[in-house]
């Protein structure tokens, strides 16, 4: 058995707080009326449902970098994947309801005249299959990208740098109208999910709900992990590679499983995204979307889960916030934001949490005495 | 004259060294002893600026320089060897040396002969780089490279660790050349006790943080220091 | 692994049979050869750049040799090998410079080293078992870092570090010990406490010691091969070799 | 008897002159209804009379400087130095309210007559470069009423290129001719071979398809497969000479990055906004240049673009950067903070819309090289390039900042314990890398939209350059930059644009396979450490 | 809504940042002009208007995001926004779902007609099918040969689609028409302006059309220039360049090159100087241009203030069956009509670029031009119909089966 996480303060009141929403969403948004003070407008629901899907990819996120010390600039793809994945299904779903009343074609599909259904979108009518091919495509890639990597030994920046290339190819490549995914309009004007109106209310507060639990267990995996004796191999290999080498590990194994794992769960988060946002497209891609996913992690204080989670959705919040408040400085803010963190708070806003209770005797952290080692791995 | 004044040295909350004192003076050698972990390094560090001390003072030519930067004590004359080498590992030898002309002023920058006649295998290597010396080679570099700043504060943190038993005793023959050739305190912390006692005119042993013997060489009591050496 | 299968092409525990290594046009090691019965353990003495620490880069797989052989337990051609798969047969290594894992405390430090299965789900669903928690105790006593034990490696002393790196190549459990200066920048005290610490293991394992201090040498007592310039000089016992005029020449000094 | 002939010339120049002069008027008074098919008759009714000051008037249509004033029935041109000119009579108009004037309108087709009706015209110009650029003319309109022109012109032309180029023109109308004797249309065809570019190519091409005579057919098909033959070879080259161009602006973009990312380790995101700034220092300076001054603009906006981004980096340096050495990793949040500030305050301070940067004269247009089409403004920038690259690469070598800046990267703590000031080399590092990065927003601003978002563009591109080449290697950074400019460039042609760029990249993720430590990998324990 | 708040609020959702700022900045200013105005005016049903702005930052996600919060929270009437296709078809469901209107000013690939969506720029034979005639006639250079150049995304992708179809119904010979797209934000055009002249001088008339989006536009037209591509050789006509973006351009290479578009600045008429004039004096900036999207918000405002006078409320149900035949003057002297399949009549002016940057009319439509939001040379949407009048009511009507699709 998996040792199960011994699990500290901060993560049992995050536990609490994810479950606790998940289970109070619904009933605040449905069943309290509407104009009572404790009601939850339907758009609060997407909102929060949708900060949630981005706090799952920053948790995977914080597994790998936070953990392992691969900076991936590629989990936009993991989650654009995971996304698309859900996105043929409800294309699908679709059905006749299309402009065109295909049957079987997505109406992108008919006004470029294409006659049949391509190979990729087989089997995307079932739940199940598209379900599995949620996990199974981010998976698999990142089962095939971190094989060869991890074995060339691919490390620091270069392995940064080839998955920022991963996902700005796969990004183009979506991008075209005859790859068959919709192109740069993508996927969208989705009607129901296993039945249900994706625009209903209650759908939303379901999906809310399983974004939150998803989280949650995204969470409580990576906490497990992190905590095994797998974990601490794992952060061995981050602060010294080729030493963990020399003590019989297999560090290119050890890399790929938390890679895959972690892939999979971006593209999970991918997954209950598009039902709520509505869309998926290309630029979901894009190279930057993952730099920001990185920064959702930085902010929220890298290697701790919970902080990459708070991380997510403070950001996003931010960016929601100041965008409607002040939408011609808000950039001013969100980076004033980004300068001030890295500044005051080295370990992001988690590390606020701790500052207020310093009365318990903690080891004394290594002072930063920058060894080379380590500024090599950060310059390369 | 060096003259390290009760300094006390935190690493977040624990406290590394305890109201330490130490003197160096010109023309002497100063032997630091310890067994591991009792700071003798951390003193070192502190003289050459490295880490910043909490409390008490460190003045050298009579004046005090707790408070300057590093670069501006190698300035003033401190030249360091660190433990662990801590070469430029990109750098070739020559650039290696050549970092130490930062120290001096512009007419000052040349690199002896001096220094390759007391190591002359860096003459050999001049062009390869740095890190990819032998441990032992590099710790001949480090020296080198220390004097290059033309120091009038040589600190020496274990200068023979790592190194060949010929060479272990020319080091020692040189930083005797060094004293001998005048205008220079050496602050050298060692473990290879024989080899310290033969070289030392002032000793100081610590133990947890605080010096707890020290003295001038006629004076030591070799039982006694070796006491505090054995664990 | 085929290699398993082949037949024992030499009754030694380690094998090297004309070793060279070149960085650059730089020759490090010069048909280097040498070979270690099991059981064996030796000293390698030699000026700084003779290629010591190179030799052992050879064994554990982080160099790869421009020719010669390396065979271990007279089956493994450890040229081919990498240097997870190298430590899986049961080579251990301390490195010249201490290196630990600074962010894991000194428990973890020798968690991870201690002998226990490696692969992945061993590792993320195996905690550590009885034995390992008991290695691991008597191995704090033995490194006298009991006390240092919830401490982060970083934070120790630079001797420290060499005691606990000790501590991971005994938790390791290896059949052969690589032993790069392990008394450096150790009192006299802790030297000979080291040394006695080495001959204790070489009871039942083989040990390679590279080391510089005379003293600590004379007291392990064993068989010694100086290298000079890539290849051997001279062999055997410490006073032998001691009397050799070269060795005196090119590394004892008159 | 030299003298007989410049009187007979003379006589008829002023007779026809004469005789023709209401022609002309005819011819203008065409211009008054300001409908473009009567335009068009003026056109080609004005160049058939031949006037002296055709040219001129035909030239000012071209340029829109053809003013009529339909009440007064008055018809004027402007000259380039805006005096009003009669067109019928020549004579200058003083004090007259160009306000009352109306531009005569044309479109492409009219702007067609009006070249080939040049061409005619100013064959017999006694400026060589004009007689040059109107034999181009007919070549390319193939007008055969400029036949007779050229023929005179080419009896007793001079100047050789000019007499080749007349050669060429009269070729390309009389091959496709089939009045003309056979032999006279095998030597176009031959004339055509030697031309030998795309322009003939076609022609020939048209000659071997419609010829009926058998020997010009055969000359043609000849000459088509040599010309086949040798455009492919120029393509090649051609692309060869694009890929350069574009490894400049790679390695323009990427080399002050391989300064604060490769030498010093700082994750600069904020990179793309200090090319951003030189681009927009160019336009300052423009703007703030009298027109006069307009070609040395460049001149002016090199150094002080150089000055406002390393201004700016010394300033995030000082501000930001320098508390977070050691902490590499958090310097790509807080520069991406800096970047996002920064494009919002180039919004703010500018607009979002584009900038007009123009180039100066002797850095716009192209020339013609052995056949191969080179850009001038891309050779500048190429030569820039190299120029910074070979600078760069003496500060970092051979000057003891350079070293001192290698030394701090390496080991900070050692470094200042030797003396250095880590301080100052850190601020002078940053300085450089961003000054650097301004100076390529100079040439970018040349080929790209001066806008907030053009740093944005580049910093993706440009830390796959870096990394490519290896990082912490100046010469990594130009290979990186050759090799990625160049297999973009061979393989857009053959598989188009975007597939190309998705192939390299594929290229890149396989190629760090091979060199997991880029191009330039530093090799050996020193790198381990 | 029970108590009636004292100001209508209209929404505004361009983004003001990203790589879309540079289009969409001035759309978000044009609106606060027309509101300003209209409330100088007196406003709206005797209540003031209030603009509220959101940044979308050029990302689609958060386009949807602005809209619900535009529409729940701000309960805006109407929101005028969205520039690329991809960023209506984000804001789409919400639109429908909560019922709001959306006014869309920018010209577009098609093949759409919702309910709550009025479409104020110009269907694919509201601006490329012109253009493409014009350049065919003898007027336009008898055009034998044709390249379409496009930056590989929806819109050039379809308008390609239909112009490929309909030069091919005009006898154009497949080997005659080069398609051929570009990444987004391309900048390096040296190979591909090359091709476009090794394609051009085969002896026939030949033209581009160009379909390039954006950013990618500038370095175009830069490289044009700097190869000495001139329009008596190959004119290029473009779909999305007006002053505006010609404003980063040196115009003196490019001289004669064509724009298809529904305005123009330099239409002489008294609306449109008058209307300069004022978006002048409110962006305190003599030289700021107009241009076609900002003349379609224009349209699409004042037809909105005219339904919403006629329908006597903003209720978005009731304003929205006010619309269709609600006509307004537009700026370049004729009537935009709201049709019933919610798209307006244009006419369709063909430019040429001059040397001072300008664009001058060569060519228009002699009236204005319905849109065909369903081309008819499109196999999937030829038999599709849409009528948003009772009782049709339907987007989509397919006339063959007589049926609403969807
Ligand atoms: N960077 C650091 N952070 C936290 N604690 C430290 C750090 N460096 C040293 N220490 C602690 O400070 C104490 C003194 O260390 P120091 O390095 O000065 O010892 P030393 O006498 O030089 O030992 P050695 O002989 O092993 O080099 C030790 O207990 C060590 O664990
Ligand atoms: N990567 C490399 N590139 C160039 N030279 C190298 C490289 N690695 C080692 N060398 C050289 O090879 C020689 C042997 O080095 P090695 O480290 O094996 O010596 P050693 O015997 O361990 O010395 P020491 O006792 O000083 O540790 C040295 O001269 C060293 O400079
Ligand atoms: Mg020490
Ligand atoms: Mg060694």
């Amino acid at each position: 058995m998996m040792p199960l996480p011994r699990l500290d303060r901060l993560g049992v009141a995050f536990l609490i707080i994810t479950i606790g929403a998940a289970a109070l969403a619904p009933i605040l948004a449905l069943v309290v009326p509407h104009d009572s003070a404790f009601a939850m407008p339907p758009y609060v629901v997407a909102l929060l449902g949708k900060y949630m899907c981005y706090a799952i990819l920053a948790v995977a996120l914080d597994l790998v970098w936070g953990y392992c010390g691969i900076l991936s600039l590629g989990h936009s793809a993991f989650f654009a994947l995971g996304g698309y994945a859900m996105g043929m299904y409800l294309m699908r779903q679709i059905g006749a309801r299309g402009v065109y009343a295909n049957p079987v074609l997505p109406d992108f599909m008919v006004f470029l005249n294409w006659k049949e259904l391509p190979v990729a979108w087989w089997g995307f009518h079932s739940f199940a299959y598209a379900s599995l091919m949620v996990m199974l495509v981010p998976g698999l890639l990142a089962f095939a990208f971190g094989w060869f990597a991890f074995r060339s030994r691919v490390t620091g920046v270069y392995l940064s740098i080839i998955t920022q290339a991963m996902t700005y190819a796969l990004k183009l490549a979506f991008f075209r109208n005859d790859f068959g995914f919709g192109g740069n309009n993508g996927l969208t004007d989705f009607k129901d999910i296993l039945g249900f109106n994706v625009q209903s209310d209650a759908t939303r507060a379901a999906l809310f709900s399983l974004s939150a639990l998803a989280l949650a267990l995204s969470y409580l995996i990576s906490r497990a992990i992190v905590v095994s004796k797998y974990g601490k191999a794992v952060i061995a290999i981050r602060d010294a590679e080729s030493r963990v080498r020399f003590l019989g590990y297999r560090v290119e194994n050890y890399k790929l499983f938390i890679f895959v794992v972690s892939a999979v769960m971006a593209g999970v988060a991918g997954a209950l995204y598009v039902p709520q946002v509505g869309i998926i497209n290309p630029s979901e891609f894009d190279p930057g979307n993952s730099i920001e996913a990185v920064i959702w992690v930085a902010v929220g204080g890298r290697g701790t889960l919970v902080g990459a989670a708070l991380g997510a959705v403070a950001v996003n919040f931010a960016k929601t916030y100041f965008t409607g408040v002040f939408p011609e400085y808000w950039l001013y803010a969100l980076g004033g934001l980004f300068v001030l963190v890295t500044l005051f708070l080295p370990k992001g806003l988690i590390g606020l949490l701790n500052l207020r209770r310093p009365a318990r005797p903690t080891p004394p952290t290594p002072t930063p005495t920058p060894s080379l080692a380590q500024q090599e791995e950060g310059a390369r | 004259m060096l003259s390290v004044e009760a300094i006390d040295l935190y690493y977040g909350a624990a406290q590394a060294l305890r109201a330490v004192s130490l003197k160096a003076a010109i023309g002497r050698i100063t032997c630091v002893l310890g067994r591991n972990g009792v700071g003798k390094s951390s003193l070192l560090r502190a003289i050459v600026g490295q880490q910043a001390i909490a409390a008490g003072s460190i003045r050298w030519m009579d004046e005090e320089i707790s408070g300057l930067a590093p670069h501006l004590r190698a300035r003033r004359g401190v030249g360091f060897v660190p433990q662990g080498r801590e070469i430029f590992p990109l750098l070739t030898v020559r650039e290696n040396l050549m970092t130490g002309y930062a120290a001096v002023s512009r007419d000052k920058r040349t690199i002896d002969d001096e220094i390759f006649s007391l190591f002359p295998v860096l003459a050999e290597m001049m062009g390869r780089r740095g890190g990819d010396l032998s441990g032992g080679q590099q710790q001949q570099l480090a020296i080198a490279r220390a004097l290059v700043t033309r120091p009038k504060l040589l600190v020496l943190d274990e200068p023979t660790e790592g190194i060949q038993p010929s060479i272990i005793r020319d080091i020692g023959n040189a930083i005797r050349y060094l004293r001998q050739r005048g205008g220079m305190a050496i602050v050298v912390v060692e473990q290879y006790f024989e080899w310290a006692r033969d070289l030392a005119d002032d000793y100081a042993v610590m133990d947890r943080g605080a010096v707890v013997l020290a003295g001038e060489r006629k004076d030591m009591v070799e039982s006694e220091v070796r006491r505090r050496l054995s664990v | 692994m085929s290699d398993e299968t082949k037949p024992e092409l030499t009754s030694s525990l380690l094998y090297l049979d004309g070793v060279s290594v070149s960085f650059d046009g730089y020759k490090a090691l010069r048909g280097l050869s040498l070979a270690l019965e099991p059981g064996e353990m030796r000293a390698i003495i030699g000026p700084n750049g003779a290629g010591k620490t190179t030799m052992m880069d050879v064994i554990t797989g982080k160099t790869r040799p421009d020719e010669g052989e390396v065979y271990f337990e007279g089956r493994h051609d450890l040229t081919r090998l990498d240097e997870a798969e190298i430590a899986e047969l049961g080579v251990g290594r301390k490195f010249q410079k201490p290196t630990v894992f600074e962010n894991h405390t000194v428990n973890d430090n020798l968690l991870l080293a201690a002998k226990a299965p490696r692969s992945v789900f061993a590792t993320l669903f195996g905690g550590a078992a009885a034995v390992e928690r008991e290695t691991i105790e008597r191995i704090l006593t033995t490194t006298r870092l009991t006390d240092q034990r919830g401490r982060l490696a970083g934070a120790l002393s630079h001797g420290q570090k060499q005691w606990l790196e000790i501590g991971m190549l005994l938790a390791q459990d290896p059949k052969l010990l690589l032993v790069d200066e392990p008394v450096a920048g150790m009192t006299d005290a802790e030297t000979a406490a080291t040394a006695e610490l080495l001959r204790e293991i070489a009871r039942n394992h083989s040990v390679v010691v590279v080391e510089h201090d005379m003293a600590f040498v004379r007291e392990l007592g064993v068989k010694v091969t100086v290298l000079h310039e890539g290849s051997v000089l001279a062999e055997g016992s410490l006073d032998q070799v001691s009397a050799d005029e070269r060795v005196i020449e090119v590394y004892l000094g008159r | 008897m030299p003298l007989a002939r410049l009187v007979a010339v003379l006589f008829f120049l002023c007779c026809t002159t004469v005789a023709r002069a209401d022609a002309v008027d005819d011819a203008l008074a065409k211009f008054f209804d300001d409908k473009f098919p009567r335009t068009e008759q003026a056109i080609n009714e004005l160049a058939a009379t031949g006037a002296a000051n055709a040219p001129a008037i035909l030239d000012a249509l071209g340029d829109n400087r053809l003013l009529i004033d339909q009440a007064d029935h008055i018809i004027v041109y402007k000259t380039t130095g805006d005096d009003l000119i009669n067109a019928k009579t020549g004579e200058k108009l003083d004090g007259v309210d160009a306000g009352a004037f109306k531009k005569v309108r044309i479109n492409n087709a009219l702007r067609s007559a009006i070249e080939a009706a040049m061409g005619a015209l100013t064959l017999a110009n006694p400026d060589p470069q004009k007689r040059a650029g109107a034999a181009e003319a007919v070549f390319e309109t193939r007008d055969a009423s400029a036949l007779k022109a050229l023929e005179a012109q080419l009896s007793h032309e001079s100047d050789p290129h000019v007499a080749e180029l007349l050669r060429q023109a009269r070729a390309a109308i009389v091959v496709l001719d089939s009045k003309t004797p056979t032999a006279d249309r095998v030597a176009a065809v031959a004339t055509l071979k030697a031309r030998g570019d795309q322009d003939s190519q076609s022609l020939i091409d048209q000659v071997a398809n419609q010829s009926d005579d058998p020997a010009v057919k055969a000359a043609a098909l000849d000459a088509k497969a040599a010309i086949k033959a040798h455009l492919a070879w120029l393509s090649v080259l051609q692309n060869l000479i694009y890929g350069i161009s574009a490894a400049s602006v790679l390695l323009l973009a990427a080399i002050g990055l391989a300064i604060t990312f490769g030498v010093m380790g700082v994750i600069n995101m904020a990179h793309g906004e200090m090319v951003m700034l030189g681009a927009y220092t160019t336009f300052v300076v423009q703007s703030a240049l009298p027109p006069s001054l307009l070609q040395w603009s460049l001149a002016v906006a090199l150094p002080l673009a150089f000055l406002v981004s390393a201004i700016v980096g010394v300033a995030i340096e000082r501000l930001v950067i320098r508390f977070l050495y050691g902490r590499p990793l958090e310097t790509l949040l807080a520069t991406w903070g800096v970047s996002l500030i920064l494009q919002q305050a180039v919004r703010s301070l500018f607009g979002a819309n584009n900038r007009q940067v123009s180039a100066p004269n002797f850095m716009s247009g192209s020339f013609d090289w052995a056949g191969l089409q080179i850009t001038t403004g891309r050779l500048w920038i190429v030569a820039l390039a190299i120029l910074v690259f070979v600078a760069l690469q003496l500060a970092l070598r051979a000057t003891p900042f350079g070293l001192r800046m290698r030394a701090v990267t390496q080991n900070r703590r050692m470094a200042a314990a030797m003396g250095i000031s880590t301080g100052r080399i850190d601020m002078l590092a940053f300085a450089l890398g961003s000054g650097v990065a301004g100076v390529a927003g100079v040439a970018l601003s040349q080929i790209d939209n001066v806008s907030p978002n053009l740093g944005q563009g580049y910093i993706i591109d440009s830390f796959m350059v870096v990394v490519l080449g290896g990082v912490g290697n100046l010469w990594g950074t130009l290979l990186g930059a050759t090799v990625l400019g160049v297999a973009n460039k061979l393989l857009e042609p053959v598989i188009g644009a975007v597939l190309g760029k998705i192939l390299l990249l594929v290229f890149i993720i396989l190629f760090i396979q091979k060199r997991p430590r880029g191009l330039f990998a530093l090799k050996g324990r020193a790198v381990e450490a | 809504a029970a108590h009636a708040e004292d100001t209508i609020k209209v929404g505004i959702l361009h983004s003001l940042s990203g790589t879309m700022a540079i289009s969409e900045t001035t759309l978000k200013d044009v609106m606060l002009m027309l509101i300003d105005e209209q409330n100088k005016k007196g406003g709206l049903l005797g209540k003031k208007l209030e603009p509220v702005v959101v940044d979308p930052a050029s990302n689609w996600p958060l386009f949807a995001e602005k809209a619900r919060e535009l529409i729940s929270k701000d309960k805006v009437a109407v929101v005028f926004g969205c520039w690329t296709s991809v960023s209506r078809k984000s804001v789409l469901p919400v639109f429908k779902e909560l019922d709001n209107i959306l006014f869309y000013p920018v010209q577009y690939e098609g093949e759409e007609s919702e309910r709550n969506v009025f479409y104020t720029g110009a269907a694919p034979n509201q601006q490329a099918i012109p253009a493409v005639d014009y350049l065919m006639s003898a007027d336009g250079g008898s055009v034998k040969r044709w390249v379409l150049e496009g930056t590989d995304y929806v819109y050039p992708r379809t308008t390609n689609k239909i112009l490929e179809a309909y030069l091919k119904s005009k006898g154009v010979a497949p080997e005659d028409i080069m398609i051929n797209y570009t990444p987004f934000g391309f900048s390096d055009w040296q190979t591909e302006v090359t091709k476009i002249k090794a394609f051009g001088s085969a002896g026939k008339k030949t033209a581009v059309v160009s379909t390039i989006n954006g950013d990618a536009n500038v370095p175009f037209y830069k490289e044009l220039g700097n190869q000495g591509i001139k329009a008596t050789d190959i004119p290029v006509v473009a779909f999305s360049v007006g002053e505006e973006e010609l404003a980063g351009l040196d115009a003196k290479p490019l001289v004669g090159h064509l724009a298809a578009w529904n305005y123009f600045q330099t239409i002489d008429t008294p609306e449109n100087k008058a209307e300069i004039e004022k978006w002048r004096a409110f962006t305190k900036n003599p030289k700021r241009t107009f241009n076609d999207p900002m003349e379609a918000h224009y349209i699409g405002f004042n037809m909105w203030v005219k339904a919403v006078e006629k329908a006597g409320t903003t209720d978005p149900d009731k304003v929205i069956d006010a619309m269709i035949g609600v006509a307004v003057p537009n700026l370049t002297g004729g009537i935009a009509t709201m049709m019933p399949n919610h798209h307006i009549t244009k006419p369709v002016y063909i430019g040429e670029i001059q040397s001072n940057g300008l664009i001058n009319t060569v060519w228009q439509t002699p009236g204005t031009v319905v849109a065909q939001e369903w081309s008819p040379y499109l196999e999937g949407s030829r038999d599709l119909i849409s009528d948003w009048r009772h009782p049709m009511n339907c987007g989509n009507f397919n006339v063959k089966t007589g049926k609403c699709g969807g």
